[in-house]
């Protein structure tokens, strides 16, 4: 008897399991759908997870209003999940299934690892790819775009900032951890620092396992920095860097492509923090618009014990590009609203209009680059200081062979 | 020999009839599913041939975690073989197989005189340096980006193997070829002083066997396979990046094998293949996945501690007496 | 020449001295009995011979060859068996698989036959079945030749470690406690094998605690205590040795009970 | 000059926070012969009670250590009882066992507190600690004596209290302990306990100084398990020295070279030393 009861739960639960399988198949008439192939349980779903945050608000406030119009049509907008775990053979299964089953017609990824299993079909089937990294842009990846984040270039302009703002500053180190993304960020915040005539006496990486900074902080300040770039630390890095910096006696500028505020002045004081320069406001600073508010206050509402990180909004930001080419090109196939996004001289980004770049650094222009907001940390929040483009600073020859020398240098290829 | 054969296969009829049922099924498989799945099936087939070499391993006692980066030595090498060097696809295969081994073999030597925990751990260490390694050194393992560009397997040229219906067959050959050489070293005085070794080492030595040697044996023969299965995933993702080959791979590894268990040939095949199905299903709940795993795994171990192959074992008696009540004689 | 021929052999566990300087010597066909106490270095002996630990110092001669230094498997080969105390089997094999396993040194096929099974292996393979059968038969346990090891009885699986043992083809053959936990039945039975031995041409080395068996079986006797050599000679030198009447003074069983 | 005294104290912190961690494994191994995967969750756990009762909640630091000490501590407790006493002493069943435990607990954290960032421990003695021109914060240097403390409390346990010699005994061989008149289960219980209390007593007294997150028990167990095999399995004393050998080694490298190339150092070291003396460095007693 016990033995029929369990067999009957059981096939209950495949059932329901199927359901929910059968669920996601019905679909209406006119939905576009978009794929989501993160990273959504492990140790790197840190990475996934906050994005769906940022893509559900951006899609339920599409659908409420009906839907998005492209050409004579309204579309609702669908996006399907599918969890790589971060690993390149789970990831080419998922865009498989998310491209050849559920029919989707962009696919939004978080790059690194997972891009080079995926890449060639994906380029085979012309379905856009939008990333996180710039670095995974090449010319054997047309599709593949990075249309938000503008890592790692940014790193030359907070560099150039800061030998505006601090001109007594003469020396800099530069540590990141041991990864594609760390070494790009250690790379460019070298050419930068370089090009701005301030010293780069430390740069090395340090390796993703670890747990102590101390070693790599007294090896750092027996250099005598003045400023120390923590190039894209990760978030669990970052506070234990200030903190060592800190308890080694160490004062000065510190900056790094984004912050946790949180967790680091849980360790060090305010005062130690004033002044460090980054990338990325948090959405409710004056400087930026209504939308930007708009979004940060839904975000808090639904999520209201999250915090807030760039991961939240990047992906949303991706598919603001994707509605805007769709729109543009009147139609929603992938190859279709690539052209028309190549097309068009400007594209709206979340920080203003951005132009395409990367030919000569990347091998295809696929790096959206608006005029990038820099802040500077006040009283404990970051605060929008300066707007700064990249094409200015690419106007001077001088300081382009600099970067190309030391991306060189760092074995990162160019395509110049 | 002819009559030999045939005596043979009437002795083993219902073993061989059962297999070529299974190659059928495994022949119309890929027709019969969606485009996507069959990708699911080629790493299913590469995963079994993992987990297979993995039971070597063990039958010699020694639970080894160097096994995934030792798949991922075979796939470096047949990354820089055929990328680099352009050797063909064919003579790279086993190369790299071999690249595998030989590393193994080096690695062996101190591996082989540790037992129990302290193999545990050394082997995680040896393997973990391989992957310190490819990370590290960006000539000629390419860093964090690993290597792209590996070339799609020539055959004829009407064959296409980048396609996944082509390449999955392939997939199954090798598979099937790699499972058949294992199983017959299984079966051979090879596999049995293996087994030997690990019922009781120092038995096994003081009746003149050399231990050592055949733990290294047995390590070295499993990386091989290894090697070979990193080869098929090298092919099939064109690329390798160093994070593919994680401690976390190797975790699932450990329990697949358990759950399937490892004192038959089949046991470990039987957990891969109930798991990966399992792991298909179960997608949809995202991050509670590891959790779902990790109790089957603890409920596996407290309630059938032989794994699946164990359940056999246990339902016989039970058939058996349903056909006493039937009347018939239980078999044996 | 002696067979066996132990100099100042010792071995200390950190400060612990579990065998101090034992110098012995076996002579071909003998019987030689090994007894002491508890924790008196018996079984550490036995380790240090055949290479399963290394000595602190000393060194061993079988034949006259220095074998100190050569790992278990290398003095095996050299014609020197052993059992171990608790009764040591491949339990998940049945009595014959384990003697089959142990007649691995006479296989004499490489690996690369021993994978492909050529017609000679398996000629091979027929001659060492059809030997390990005639072992059991020794040991008197035929019948029992297709069970499970491990599900053999005690007495049983005491005389299938001796034929695991002999299956190795020894010149010489050490036993511990052959008759650990037997009935006097199953004693007597296996003494009566281990004289049979003998007459096959083995020299024994054994340990044992029942010194009826011991006296009535060996020809010599050795007894050691603290890791140090107190007494050697018949059993009746032995009994009469003052030490070894100190040494086993309170001991459970006397030692002269002849 | 001071730069040899920054890195000397840098080492004697990485080497007692090593110390810390491994000895509560090798107890774990030597008497219940379980290789413990979960305990770098253990520590995590440790490092969450702090983050609650310290952080959130306010409480004095050392009564959230101590606190920690004795949750951690009782949740090993409760896994030998329905987890590791199934395995019965088999090192493969307890390993996987372990590695299920992981799966779970680090699940459960992820969905309990959220995933996002780390969590946010502020130092309980921020002030810095300035010792002949070489600085460092109390918060970190407080690591040393506290270490140095629950060792010396343990090898009283160990040495004067009857149970505490059972313990000794059964982790060099598992029939003394019933010698001793104390059951192998009892030891295995006492032994879990004092393991997983020591692994909380690690996450609680790092949670101010590392950062706290589901995943930040990998990283650390790895290392533990190579102090132990290097010390000895169940060998106390060996595993003091192995995580001085390893604590310097790993700070000397990373502050000369990187942490990658002392990863690999490390690694080859321990292959080196094992290939010498497979039973451990130290052997046994």
């Amino acid at each position: 008897m016990t033995r029929k009861v369990w067999m009957g739960l059981a096939l209950l639960a495949v059932f329901s399991l199927f359901s929910l399988g059968l669920q996601e198949a019905w679909a209406a008439e006119e939905t576009v759908k978009i794929g989501y192939c993160a990273p959504l349980s492990g140790p790197a779903a840190a990475w996934g997870l906050p994005g769906l945050e940022g893509t559900s608000i951006w899609v339920d406030k599409v659908n409420a209003a009906g839907g998005l119009k492209v050409g004579d049509k309204t579309y609702k907008i669908e996006i399907v999940k599918y969890d790589d775990e971060g690993d390149g053979a789970k990831a080419l299964v998922g865009v498989k299934k998310l491209v050849l089953e559920d029919k989707v017609v962009a696919i939004l990824m978080l790059g690194g690892a997972t891009t080079p299993p995926t890449q060639p079909f994906l380029s085979k089937e012309k379905i856009m790819c939008f990333v996180l990294i710039a670095s995974d842009i090449a010319p054997d990846r047309p599709y593949l775009m990075d249309v938000t984040d503008n890592f790692p270039a940014y790193h030359l302009l907070h560099t150039e900032y800061i030998a505006d703002a601090h001109p007594k500053a003469k020396k800099a180190a530069i540590i990141s951890q041991d990864d594609e993304i760390g070494l790009a960020a250690i790379a460019w915040s070298e050419a930068g620092f370089k090009a701005a005539g301030i010293d780069v006496v430390y740069s090395k990486a340090f390796g993703v396992s670890t747990t102590d900074f101390a070693p790599i902080i007294t090896a750092v300040l027996e250099k005598k920095p003045d400023i120390i770039s923590m190039g894209a630390s990760y978030p669990e890095f970052q506070a234990l860097i200030c903190e060592q910096a800190y308890t080694q006696g160490w004062r000065g500028i510190i900056t790094s492509a984004c912050w946790d505020f949180g967790a680091i002045l849980a360790k060090v004081p305010k005062e130690f923090m004033e002044g460090a320069v980054s990338g990325f406001p948090d959405f409710d600073d004056p400087k930026l618009t209504k939308d930007h508010h708009d979004f940060w206050a839904e975000w808090k509402k639904r999520y209201p014990d999250h915090s807030f990180s760039e991961i939240v909004w990047e992906y949303m930001g991706a598919l603001d590009v994707w509605a805007y080419g769709a729109q543009k090109a009147g139609s929603v196939k992938s190859e279709d609203v690539f052209k028309a996004l190549k097309a068009a001289d400007t594209v709206p980004h979340s920080f203003g209009p951005g132009k395409w770049f990367g030919k000569e650094t990347f091998g295809n222009d696929n790096l959206l680059v608006p005029t990038w907001p820099i802040t500077e940390i006040h009283g404990g929040k970051p605060a929008i200081v300066a707007y700064k483009n990249l094409f200015d600073w690419l106007k001077d020859a001088k300081k382009k062979q600099i970067l190309f020398d030391t991306l060189k240098a760092w074995n990162i290829k160019t395509y110049q | 020999m002819i009559r030999r054969i045939l005596v043979y296969i009437v002795d083993n009829f219902r073993w061989i009839g059962w297999l070529m049922i299974l190659g059928a099924v495994l022949i119309v498989l890929p027709y019969m599913v969606r485009t996507y799945q069959v990708e699911v099936l080629i790493l299913l087939l590469i995963d079994i041939i993992l987990v297979v070499s993995f039971r070597l391993i063990t039958t010699t006692g020694g639970w080894s975690l160097a096994h995934v980066p030792m798949m991922g030595c075979g796939a470096y090498a047949t990354a820089l073989l055929t990328a680099g060097l352009g050797v063909p696809f064919w003579i790279s295969l086993p190369l790299s197989g071999l690249a595998a081994a030989v590393m193994a073999f080096i690695l062996s030597y101190p591996l082989a005189r540790t037992t129990g925990f302290a193999f545990f751990v050394a082997s995680f260490a040896a393997g973990d340096s391989l992957r310190l390694c490819w990370t590290r050194f960006k000539t000629p393992f390419g860093g964090h980006k690993g290597l792209t560009n590996i070339p799609v397997p020539e055959f004829f040229s009407s064959v296409d193997l980048s396609a996944p219906i082509p390449y999955y067959y392939l997939a199954l050959v090798i598979t099937a070829l790699c499972l058949l050489i294992m199983f017959r070293l299984d079966r051979s005085r090879i596999g049995h002083t293996f087994k030997a070794i690990s019922m009781n080492a120092d038995l096994s030595r003081s009746l003149g066997i050399n231990v050592t040697f055949y733990k290294m044996l047995a390590f070295t023969i499993g990386s091989f396979f290894a090697g070979v299965a990193g080869v098929l995933l090298a092919h099939r993702l064109w690329a390798v990046v160093p994070a593919q080959f994680g401690f976390v791979t190797t975790l699932y590894l450990l329990v697949w094998v358990v759950f399937g268990g490892t004192r038959t040939f089949h046991g470990p095949i039987l957990g891969v293949v109930v798991l990966t199905f399992l792991s298909e299903l179960l997608k949809p709940l995202f991050e509670w996945v590891p959790m779902i795993f990790g109790t089957i795994i603890i409920l596996t171990l407290i309630f059938f501690p032989e794994g699946l192959e164990g359940l056999g074992h246990r339902f016989t008696p039970w058939l058996d007496r349903q056909r006493f009540a039937a009347g018939d004689e239980p078999r044996h | 020449m002696a067979l066996l021929q132990l100099k100042n052999l010792g071995k200390d566990f950190g400060r612990l001295v579990a065998v101090n300087r034992i110098d012995l010597t076996v002579e071909p066909g003998e019987i030689r009995g090994l007894i002491g106490p508890n924790g008196s270095g018996k079984t550490t002996i036995f380790n240090l011979i055949t290479g399963f630990i290394p000595p602190s110092r000393g060194s061993v001669f079988f034949q006259g060859e220095d074998i100190t230094d050569l790992p278990p498997h290398a003095v095996a080969r050299r014609g020197l068996a052993r059992t171990f105390q608790l009764t040591t089997l491949f339990k998940e094999m049945t009595a014959l698989e384990n003697v089959v396993m142990a007649c691995h040194l006479h296989l004499r096929v490489g690996l690369w036959r021993q994978f492909w099974r050529t017609a000679r292996t398996r000629r091979r393979e027929k001659a060492v079945e059809f030997r390990a059968m005639e072992l059991l038969e020794f040991m008197g346990m035929a019948e029992r030749a297709n069970e499970l090891a491990g599900e053999l009885p005690h007495g049983h699986q005491c005389a299938l470690g001796i034929s695991n043992a002999l299956a190795t083809n020894p010149k010489m053959i050490l036993l511990d406690e052959p008759v650990g936990g037997m009935n006097p039945t199953e004693t007597a039975q296996t003494m009566d094998r281990i004289r049979r031995l003998r007459d096959l041409g083995i020299t024994v080395l054994l340990v044992e605690h029942d010194m009826k068996a011991v006296m009535s079986t060996c020809d010599r006797i050795t007894c050691i205590n603290f890791g140090n050599k107190i007494a050697e000679g018949t059993a009746r030198d032995v009994c009469s040795s003052q030490d070894v009447i100190e040494a086993y003074l309170g001991g459970t069983s006397g030692v002269c009970s002849l | 000059m001071e730069f040899l005294f920054q890195t000397i104290l840098n080492g004697l912190m990485t080497s007692s926070f090593y110390a810390l961690i491994a000895v509560g494994l090798s107890l774990v191994f030597g008497v219940m012969h379980i290789v413990n995967f979960a305990h770098g969750e253990f520590y995590m756990l440790g490092a969450y009670t702090v983050w609650i009762l310290f952080a959130k909640l306010q409480w004095p630091f050392f009564l959230a250590v101590a606190a920690a000490i004795v949750l951690v501590g009782l949740l090993g407790l409760i896994s030998e009882r329905l987890i590791f006493r199934q395995a019965h002493g088999q090192v493969l069943s307890g390993f996987i066992m372990s590695v299920g435990l992981v799966f779970i607990l680090q699940v459960a954290v992820v969905k309990i507190w959220g995933l996002g960032k780390m969590k946010p421990v502020p130092a309980a003695f921020p002030e810095i600690l300035n010792l002949g021109g070489v600085s460092t914060s109390w918060q970190r240097f407080i690591v040393i004596p506290v270490t140095i403390l629950l060792l010396g409390a343990l090898w009283v346990f160990l040495d004067r209290f009857r149970i505490g010699r059972a313990l000794r005994a059964s982790a060099l061989n598992p029939d003394a302990a019933a010698l001793q008149g104390i059951s192998p289960k009892k030891c295995a219980a006492v032994a879990m306990l004092l393991g997983s209390a020591m692994a909380g007593a690690a996450g609680a007294l790092m949670a101010p100084i590392m950062s706290v997150h589901p995943y930040m028990g990998h990283s650390v167990v790895w290392t533990a398990f190579v102090v132990v095999i290097v010390g000895g399995p169940g060998n106390i004393k060996g595993s003091i020295y192995a995580a001085l050998l390893f604590g310097f080694l790993t700070t000397v490298i990373t502050t000369w070279i990187d942490s990658t190339v002392a990863d690999l150092v490390n690694a080859l070291v321990m292959l080196f030393l094992l290939a010498l003396r497979p039973e451990g460095v130290m052997g046994h007693d």
